[in-house]
């Protein structure tokens, strides 16, 4: 059995997008746009609306294909591949208006998270044969220790649907760690949260990413998360990269200012 | 022959236009398939044969009693039963859409029985020749009735104010209300419309066919497939496959066997959807999830 | 004060189980654009819609012209003359333009409306133009300004507009920008949100930064607020 | 709110709560010293019911689609009983498993349009459509099938044992009921009943999981069809009449009544609906509608009032089904 508390990621694995641009029917949402993220490091994407951070989480999960460029994982290249089998390569993510199964448990989201690594027969567990029911206990600790790194084991048996919001980001964000992926995207992980669960939240990145040396990619508004979280900011302005930077100096950055100040 | 096959074919499909049509306008209006639809249908036949039988009241007189206690219903089942489930799964809505249906189907047992109706003859009767094709007068009438309501219908959909109110909700709720449609109050408009239409497939049907309680059931399949074949969601898609429905049901029992008349409708659907789930006229459409 | 035609008093709202606004103050004085600022998720529509009647807030009051609107539904908040240009602008797609203005027109009178028809024609010449186009087969920023024209075809008292330059490519942008400044011309009350805050502050009288569901700063454009600091507040 | 739970206790799925399987039904084992006949036949039917619902749910509530196929997995497994019984003199309890197996098939078959992406209200008219083709092949095929007149099915006989009487019988199906109510049980509180109700939560999320959706669909769906089809068969075997009429639409709207009332997605709630529906129209069968009335109006009332079924109240009055069943 392998506890998520002490193991290190399974391979840890660099992310490196080079000149990736995705169009759509001549419309370019992406252009040119290189990125890397290194085990263990959390890099932000912001930009205004419209920028292309969503279309960047799409085409890095193979949702959309790129019109040139490259992105690999480690020294394997994964744009071209189908998102299950990006998924496969240790690709996790979560989704912006909450991924959970409402209607499941704490603990059962995080053993669906698990899915793939409980091992049992079908014929096994109809029959309630011991070793189904080992592999299902094992996988119920394993969730277990999973909720305690976040200390929230006393939400277990509570339906995820009922959970409130900064609660429900946790819960997210250790089922897709569960199988200790080598890469996490956060996609708007702070929508909806009050903000003291923000600064919590914070806390909980850095901690899952130094420790699990996860690199973290995730796509916010909430600024002083933004900020609080990040090893590096990218920023994006209509599909372009224009700043790539620690957080102290985005914030003086002039062109990233522009950017926000919008056309007109 | 075949001249023989189509005439009946339309006259027997236009009542299956009919009751897709109903089906249609509450679909359009609430995108809620209505699964007791059938039951609305029958329980349309059902009223007039109370006051035309049991109460003695003159037939045309009692159609339209039926029409409007049906309206008033169709109302009451919107505004009470599914306007508060709407935010719901549509599970949900399926399962309440078939509630009502089966309460209705046990409403008139409670009063009818078990046993199988002949409706009475309230249509004339007798036949009569042109060229080599034999007509029934009755056949004209409920061709001719349904033909009359499918008019009007177009009219006021297409030419009237109310019909711009209704395309507008059709084509955009939020915009309906934002431009102060009371969308609510039109939806419960269009849900009595839709089983008032019923009422009337069923004042036509049941003279035809016999009247017994579970008339609902094929009616709705019929609906269901001629729905399918048109295209989910279009009003000519409901009216052209429910004419389509009725003459292949003709045709197929004609050349083939008779024995297929009754499963016509069930291969449609299941071909349609597996194959071309637009149908005809349809477009992707999109159902309340 | 007199001239306020709409008065928000600690307007709490969302959905169930989730807060969104939590005690929101603010007022619109006739004549005069207010702009709603802040980062995805603070909750600027949220507010059109707690007006608009589209979300029903569950505190607070809303007077317009004087009366609690609050809690009525959409259609007779429409009544009392509060127009909304959503962001999904909402139009009938399978229409033709001239039958989108005429419905938003649709409460008023035959009349009325062909009054207004002819204002908005010559307000947007573009539109009379293409009276018979389909709005499907419309660019964005055409369809942004029927959506407009249609709201405006009820005479509206309040405008609230959601985004008017949102997902548009910058020619759009100083098209809107112009059709904004024409509007504040006829002297029209607006209460909008935008993000773009250049051009917000083009048209804008005052302005609210919402941060968390509440009112973090306002203030009056053009007494020397610097854009800069805005931009930082809200999102650096 | 949930008591906390203490992180070194035992698993809930593993838990002493496993034993409830076993005590109600030895607790049922003194139920025939009773009853008397025709009572002791509407138990007998109240646990063919308990099957339909069970299965029902698997794929209307675990797995969240909106099939209306079963009343044809119900008839399906009982002619396939019948058939077997009645022209080939199969031995009873392999005749029972043919009528499971042939259920499974068709659960299996169903699910091809679901894998062909069909969901919602366009996969309920489908299975709709399929369920009045079956009855049509009952009627048509009537070498087999013996047509509208239907099936008469010999008495059973259980290793040179006839089953005479409803007592007997009562025996063998509670046996066999609760094997599968506990195999069922196994199977939804195991990793693939999770990512059921994953799918049927949030598709998407289950996907990127890891979990292949398609096939779990396949599998619920003959799972589903296998526990229904055994319905079929015990019901075959208890009424020893097998006709057409008795799958059609009506007795369609009394599985889904079953499932709705006694909550969407709940074991538990299953078997209570089954009693509550099979109870109910037999205290009322001398009175002719007032059946459907109640099945009706029960129906209207959970959907307005209590969303989550008569399962909601059972929580309610005891945490034991919480923890005995995977999900309530």
């Amino acid at each position: 059995m392998i506890d998520p508390a002490t193991a290190s990621s399974s391979i840890a694995r660099q992310l490196t997008l080079t000149g990736v641009s995705v169009g759509f029917g001549g419309l370019k949402a992406l252009t040119g746009v290189s990125i890397d993220v290194r085990p263990g490091e959390v890099v932000a994407v912001i930009g205004p609306n419209g920028a292309g951070k969503t279309t960047l989480f799409n085409a890095i999960t193979g949702f959309v294909p790129l019109a040139a460029g490259r992105i690999t994982l480690g020294e394997e290249r994964i744009d071209g591949l189908y998102p299950h089998d990006i998924s496969a390569r240790g690709i996790r993510r979560t989704f912006q208006n909450g991924g959970l199964c409402g209607h499941l448990t704490v603990l059962e989201n995080i053993l669906a998270g698990l899915h793939s690594e409980v091992r049992s027969s079908i014929v096994g567990t109809v029959l309630g044969l011991p070793n189904a029911r080992r592999a299902e206990r094992e996988a119920v600790a394993r969730a277990r220790s999973l909720l305690s790194l976040l200390d929230i084991g006393r939400l277990e048996q509570q339906q995820a649907g009922t959970l409130s919001g900064g609660q429900q980001r946790m819960v997210e964000i250790l089922r897709a760690i569960a199988t200790n992926p080598p890469l996490l995207l956060l996609d708007e992980p702070a929508v909806g949260l009050a903000p003291p669960v923000r600064i919590q939240l914070i806390e909980i990145i850095r901690r899952l990413a130094k420790t699990q040396n996860i690199g973290v990619l995730l796509i916010e508004h909430a600024i002083e998360l933004v900020m609080g979280v990040s090893d590096r900011i990218v920023v994006l302005n209509y599909g372009e990269k224009i700043a790539d930077d620690a957080p102290a100096a985005i914030r003086s950055n002039k062109a990233v200012l522009e950017a926000y100040l919008g056309h007109g | 022959m075949l001249a023989q096959l189509l005439v009946s074919g339309v006259s027997q499909g236009a009542l299956y236009a009919l009751v897709a049509l109903a089906m249609t306008v509450i679909y359009r209006a609430t995108t809620v398939i209505n699964f007791g639809h059938g039951d609305l249908v029958m329980a349309g036949a059902f009223v007039v044969y109370l006051l035309v039988v049991l109460a003695g009241a003159p037939f045309l007189i009692s159609a339209l009693l039926a029409v409007v206690l049906l309206f008033a219903f169709g109302v009451a089942v919107y505004k009470g039963l599914i306007r508060p489930i709407m935010a719901g799964p549509h599970l949900a809505l399926a399962m309440m859409a078939v509630a009502v249906g089966y309460a209705l189907r046990g409403l008139a047992r409670v009063v009818w029985g078990r046993e199988v109706l002949p409706f009475p003859k309230v249509l004339p009767q007798g036949t009569f020749m042109v060229g080599p094709v034999i007509l029934a007068p009755s056949d004209l009438i409920v061709t001719g009735s349904v033909i009359a309501t499918v008019a009007i219908l177009a009219i006021v959909f297409y030419a009237t104010r109310l019909g711009k109110t209704a395309q507008a909700v059709f084509q955009s709720e939020r915009g309906a209300a934002l431009v102060g449609i009371n969308v609510s109050a039109f939806q419960g408009t269009m849900w009595g419309i839709g089983a008032a239409m019923a009422a009337l497939g069923g004042i036509l049907i049941a003279p035809v066919t016999l009247l017994y309680p579970d008339l609902a059931a094929s009616t709705l399949i019929r609906a269901f497939a001629a729905m399918t074949l048109g295209g989910f969601g279009s009003f000519l898609g409901a009216a052209v496959g429910g004419m389509l429905l009725g003459l292949s049901e003709l045709l197929v029992g004609a050349y083939i066997s008779s024995k297929l008349i009754d499963i016509t409708a069930y291969l449609i659907i299941i071909g349609v959807l597996l194959i071309r789930p637009s149908g005809l006229f349809g477009r992707q459409a999109v159902v309340r999830v | 004060m007199a001239d306020e035609l709409l008065i928000a008093e600690k307007i709490e709202a969302g959905y169930p189980g989730k807060q969104i606004l939590f005690g929101v103050d603010f007022s619109v004085r006739k004549g005069e654009v207010v702009v709603l600022l802040g980062a995805n998720g603070s909750g600027k529509s949220t507010v059109l819609n707690a007006v608009s009647g589209f979300i029903k807030p569950f505190g607070g009051r809303m007077l317009f012209n004087g009366q609690n609107i609050a809690g009525l539904p959409s259609h007779q908040i429409f009544r009392h003359g509060i127009a909304q240009v959503s962001q999904a602008r909402d139009l009938f797609p399978d229409m033709s333009v001239e039958d989108n203005l005429t419905l938003g027109a649709s409460q008023r009178g035959a009349a009325k409306a062909a009054e207004s028809r002819t204002a908005v024609y010559r307000d947007f010449p573009r539109l009379g133009e293409r009276r018979g186009q389909i709005v499907r087969t419309m660019s964005g920023g055409e369809q942004q300004m029927v959506a407009i024209a249609r709201a405006l075809m009820s005479g509206p008292l309040l405008l609230l507009l959601d985004e008017p330059s949102g997902g548009l490519a910058p020619k759009f942008v100083d098209e809107i920008a112009q059709i904004m400044a024409r509007l504040k011309q006829g002297g029209i009350t607006i209460l909008m949100v935008e993000q773009n805050i250049k051009l917000a502050f083009d048209t804008a009288d005052r302005f609210l930064v919402l941060k968390d569901g509440t009112v973090a700063e306002r203030g009056d454009v053009g007494q020397g607020v610097s854009q800069e600091e805005i931009v930082r507040t809200i999102y650096l | 709110m949930q008591p906390s739970i203490d992180v070194t206790a035992p698993p809930t799925t593993g838990g002493p709560s496993r034993r409830i399987f076993w005590i109600i039904p030895l607790a049922l084992l003194g139920l025939p010293f009773f009853l008397n006949d025709y009572t002791q036949y509407i138990v007998n039917l109240i646990l063919v019911y308990v099957l339909v619902g069970v299965g029902f749910n698997i794929v209307l509530g675990n797995l969240g689609q909106l099939a209306f196929a079963n009343a044809a997995f119900y008839g399906i497994g009982a002619y396939a009983t019948a058939i077997l019984l009645y022209h080939y003199k199969v031995p009873l309890l392999l005749a029972i498993a043919a009528g499971s197996i042939a259920g499974g098939l068709a659960g299996a078959l169903v699910c091809l349009p679901v894998l062909r992406g069909i969901r919602s209200f366009y996969l309920a008219i489908i299975t709709l459509a399929f369920g009045e083709l079956m009855r049509w092949v009952y009627i048509n095929a009537e070498t087999w099938t013996l047509g509208s007149m239907g099936l008469h099915v010999p008495r059973p006989v259980l290793f040179g044992w006839v089953l005479a009487t409803e007592k007997q019988k009562f025996y063998l199906f509670l046996v066999i009921v609760t094997l599968i109510i506990a195999a069922t049980s196994n199977l939804l509180r195991s990793r693939v009943g999770r990512a059921f109700m994953a799918i049927r939560d949030n598709e998407l999320a289950a996907a990127s999981m890891g979990v292949p959706t398609a096939l779990y669909m396949v599998l619920a769906f003959a799972w589903s069809g296998f526990v229904v089809g055994t319905a079929g068969a015990l019901y075959a075997v208890l009424v020893r009449q097998v006709s057409p009429e008795a799958f059609n639409l009506l007795e369609l709207i009394v599985h889904f009544g079953i499932v709705v009332v006694g909550g969407l997605g709940s074991l538990a709630g299953s078997i209570v609906g089954a009693v509550a529906l099979t109870m109910a129209p037999e205290l009322l069968r001398d009175l002719p509608g007032y059946e459907e009335l109640m099945i009706a109006l029960m129906m209207i009332l959970v959907l307005l009032f209590l969303p989550g079924g008569l399962a909601t109240l059972l929580e309610r009055a005891t945490s034991l089904f919480r923890q005995t069943y995977y999900r309530d």
